[in-house]
């Protein structure tokens, strides 16, 4: 039985973590960078440990060091979060080693998700439907303009070794793949240090649309329904909601059986999730396997009741699933906003910087998972999403509108954020309606109607900016001119 | 006083018509008359009721006759001038954006993944002059005007700040 | 259909009401004294309005300054919360007249369940049992002792314009019944103004158990399940659960119907609860109807999925309910701590004043409703409920330890609070069993308990306080210490 | 320093051995030795990691020998004392309770409905002296010894704090 779990991650899933270990009674081991000495995670665990300095390669990547933590603190198990070592079979198959429970698939399972190809083969062998591409990886940029010829323009050059959203790149023409071969090429190296690419049909008009998957080591297979997370920047997830709009109780059957032969097919254990990309036609074709915990998954949660982190422990504990696929039923809406610190105005720029004060939202089916506090820092070394935030709805417009409602209460200072743009994208009409894309966005030219949305509310507010200045300047400008002329004897002492 | 508002024409005209008491005042904007009671205030923001409604506004800059607030999650900047500073506001201003200027700042904070130029080069418009990694993704700088690179500031492994000078493109 | 909802309450629940008008759109005004002009109702409603002084008779029970304020800002119903007007009658009646909706039962029927001679009477006339006693109001302590000879003691005497523990005593013996008497009679007058008595057999060993009605303008009448409410303090409720440990799905079936006949002998409209005692026995008595919404509410909202206020706003608004009994499945457990500002070790003595500090907790299916924030004050003016900490889980035991993992981080400073006991009531075997009394603090010595378990706590902690003390001792006694010698200059000037 | 807790016997020995890093600290506590870091620190309170454990305690209220904490949630009370604060500490202490005393005083704030006692009349320990109002519930004040009312400084309708005088007992 997990009796301490090191949690090899930071940040809102660190604290997610330690959340339900707390409730279940079990003892947890935070890490941290220099960067992270006042971060929550450290100050919520059990025990903290220093791990190195702030670059992630120097103490969230740092594996021996990693390792070193979890037998001087006596963990018996260790959670990996997303990101980071996350999906490293190379760190599972360490933990395997020296028996560390790692909760999550088996090393293997884990390579065979991660190496695109093979994952793409066992499917085919399943007969799990793929989206046509080359048959594995293509050795060099010419291989890659031939197939692209083959199967039709756009086409998609994804790394194997990429992820959300970093190499990775559509193109249209031979010249543009060409370009983007290199930059898919540099990308992977930067964040994992290799490359090998595969090329892909590029389907226009396509959803996102994935499915829980949850397996234990007694075989048994279910899912926990699907998400659809169209709502995308530069190939990263935006906004998620569950149900899907387009998926009916008869479909989600019918994709959910593909789910339970694809996590058979990798022999995954534990929970993960089987991304599929859905064809304007209603076609659903199976992309990959992301072998963790995602993050989205609290909007599951909400729907289903079940404790996704207990879960986890329960299934690495080797205990046999307590329900069958015929026990799970879905219950109400559920969304989730990802709030990130970034300019929406600079193509999505990273905001960094300390975050004086904050209020996070709250209220029944109102959920925050979140890192902020007064007085912290968003740091430039790790990645932008600050919150997680999530309701829940009897109906989809009662979760849109506590979404809405939740945004407004959110106040972050110092940094730029992505809730203005949520607030204009849940008041389209578009979105309202379930016409979702992953192009949503430059579709339905979002960042200008953001843009006319921030004029209307600044039209709003003419007569309390005005108030707020005549105040300001009595109580202040005033007296900093009189405080300049009288206070001399002070200002004299101080200078 | 006069005030002039982001993305609004029209000027705007607002003074404390008198005390009511320790922190309630009538104000006028406009030729209307508010009510207006203080809950808390400090330079960094006032909490107010104005005609029976809440809000909450945070100074967030100020400068003589400039001050960006946050008013309700809502932020603008708003220009205050009296008659006099009137003319003194116009002549001043940010001056420091626009092709007319040398310097080339970075947008974000970030790591020099790459410099693309050599000092002396002659670039166009549009041309990266370096790339910039922050939170994981790579971003290129490109140069704002056609010119000569005249004084480089970085190099491959530097950090860089938001508004940070990265080159001088003359 | 509602626009605008004037709340004539305070504290978290006016901020619980606005919290769903807001969601939903709906405009809503605030009414506050001078006690609350800082008070989050008055940040967060759409306007607010002051309406007298702090003490309740001169601003929440004033009746015409709050019709006044109705008026004026065009507020077309009116939700009262619990406690204040709520279950005043007249307030009831004088918002009919002006065509306000008030969201409750009509003035009529709230009348007949507050007078809890009549209430009884209709329900001996609609076969739902109720507790031996006085068929009507007593005329004087002579005729109470009567009466208590013939049904045996213990009785007990109550106002039947009591509630919330006030007006109410329990007597064993001819002289208890005569000092009791005056009491209640005092109490009750000191409330509301008048008195009237009746007697009833008091059961030992008895839990407290309601049931949420639900019936709307055309007649149709649901329940929305149990509460148990056993844990109390002066008859007034501490801990709240549901499911009840003793009513399985047979007994709230059976009792739910005897709940539709109670909500339609009254003609209740709205929603409200109905309030039995259950004896050791196993059977059930009616006691009372609240006429009004509960505090404890937010536990029924987690297992039915149903936002309360949505439904009441619905109600109001004439729509028919849109589900049937058999549409309405429990799902999960949820249980509520009532943070109260008071001294447990002082007979709950209330404990008011500023709270500098305060940290809510969050996660993953805990709900917290509360008026604190850092800075806030607690009022001896109104009653001493500063929050309802509410968590859920899939069985008994997850709600239970989220209860008390979220409890270890609610952090109020500046007064004492009731945190320390939940803990140990949460801890106890007798919890954990459903062993459950309205005496449970008495019968299993929780105070003592309590105080075995914050010496253990201490005892956990020398390493910790002491390294504390040395910390403490070297960066400010020894500073200011040299402050005093160095800084003289300083010194001098501030003298 | 030697330091005495709440409820425990034992004497603790406290100190600092060295000061690692400019907010690490290596402390000797009865002999055994600690790593403590610092992460916060003012008059208010402190965040520490003690062992790799973090904590929190608020310093909420200090004489000079004694001081009251919150160490993660849990409220002791420190005595502390060198060796020449002893003798001290031993001779001073809270004095202001117990059946020596005679100041009554009110324990919780409230609105005062009755006064039961006249001055002079003579009382038993437990008799009312007066009953309080606070957050609509009220409390009987019972004199806490036998005596003659003396100086009674309430009357119906005063409002009193917490720890007010209510009436001297002699």
């Amino acid at each position: 039985m997990i009796s301490k779990v090191l949690i090899a991650n930071r940040g809102e899933i660190a604290l997610r973590v330690i959340k339900t270990c707390k409730a279940l009674g079990i003892k947890t081991v935070a890490v941290y960078s220099d960067e992270d000495v006042h971060s929550l995670h450290v100050k919520n665990a059990t025990e903290a440990y220093h791990i190195g300095e702030a670059a992630p390669a120097k103490s969230y990547l740092n594996q021996e060091k990693i390792l070193e933590v979890m037998l001087s603190s006596g963990a018996d198990a260790v959670h990996p979060g997303y990101g980071f070592l996350s999906e490293n079979d190379d760190f599972a198959r360490l933990c395997e080693k020296n028996k560390i429970n790692f909760i999550g698939p088996s090393a293997d399972s884990m390579n065979l998700c991660g190496d695109k190809m093979r994952c793409k083969e066992a499917m085919l062998k399943a007969k799990v439907p793929t989206v046509p591409g080359s048959p594995g990886l293509v050795k060099d940029a010419d291989e890659a303009e031939k197939i692209a010829n083959e199967i039709g323009y756009p086409v998609m050059l994804k790394s194997v070794y990429g992820g959300g959203g970093r190499g990775i790149r559509i193109v249209n023409t031979d010249q543009e793949l060409q370009d983007g071969y290199e930059t898919v090429t540099a990308e992977s190296i930067a964040a994992v240090g290799k490359s090998a690419i595969i090329v892909e049909k590029f389907l226009e008009k396509t959803r996102h649309i994935e499915y829980q998957m949850c397996r234990d080591h007694h075989g048994n297979t279910v899912h926990l329904f699907e998400r659809e997370c169209s709502i995308q920047r530069r190939n990263q997830k935006l906004i998620e909601q569950t149900p899907s709009p387009v998926v009916d109780e008869a479909k989600r059957e019918e994709i959910g059986e593909l789910v339970v032969k694809a996590a058979e097919a990798v022999d995954y254990t534990n929970l993960g999730t089987a991304e599929f990309l859905r064809a304007d036609s209603g076609e659903f074709y199976f992309i990959e396997i992301n072998a963790r915990l995602q993050v989205e998954h609290p909007i599951s949660e909400m729907v289903s009741g079940l404790d996704f982190v207990k879960l986890q422990l329960d299934i690495a504990n080797g205990e046999p699933l307590p329900f069958k696929q015929s026990d799970l039923k879905m219950n109400g809406y559920a969304i989730e906003c990802r709030i990130n610190a970034e300019d929406t105005f600079l193509d999505f720029a990273p905001s960094t910087g300390p975050v004086p004060d904050v209020t996070i939202p709250s209220g029944p089916n109102v959920r925050c998972d979140t890192y902020l506090y007064p007085g912290c820092t968003v740091s430039p070394f790790y990645d932008s999403l600050m919150a997680k935030l999530v309701t829940w709805g009897r109906t989809f417009d009662e979760s849109r509108l506590r979404m809405l409602n939740a945004l407004n209460d959110f106040y972050i200072q110092g940094v730029e954020t992505s809730i203005p743009l949520y607030k204009t994208i849940l008041n389209t009409e578009e979105y309202k309606n379930g016409k979702l894309t992953t192009d949503f966005l430059k579709r339905y030219n979002i960042i200008e109607r953001l843009e006319e949305d921030i004029k209307n509310q600044r039209n709003d507010k003419q007569i309390e900016a005005v108030a707020s200045a005549v105040m300001y300047s009595e109580f202040f400008q005033s007296k900093i001119k009189s405080s300049n002329t009288t206070n001399s004897l002070w200002k004299s002492l101080m200078d | 006083m006069e005030f002039k508002l982001e993305d609004v024409e029209e000027t705007f005209n607002g003074e404390i018509i008198n005390k009511i008491s320790n922190n309630e005042y009538l104000i006028k904007i406009q030729n209307k008359e508010h009510q207006l009671q203080i809950l808390n205030i400090n330079s960094n923001g006032m909490e107010f009721v104005l005609d029976n409604k809440f809000h909450n506004v945070k100074y967030v800059e100020n400068h003589t006759a400039e001050m960006r607030i946050v008013i309700d999650g809502v932020s603008l900047t708003i220009n205050m001038h009296t008659k006099l500073d009137k003319i003194v506001y116009k002549n001043t201003g940010n001056t420091d954006t626009g092709s007319g200027q040398i310097n080339l700042r970075s947008q974000i904070p970030g790591k020099v993944v790459s410099v693309e130029v050599n000092e002396g080069d002659k670039i166009k418009k549009g041309d990266v002059v370096c790339v910039l990694e922050s939170m994981k993704m790579q971003v290129s700088v490109k140069s704002h005007k056609d010119g000569e690179v005249k004084n480089l500031k970085v190099k491959e492994g530097n950090s860089v700040n938001k508004n940070d000078i990265l080159a001088e493109i003359e």
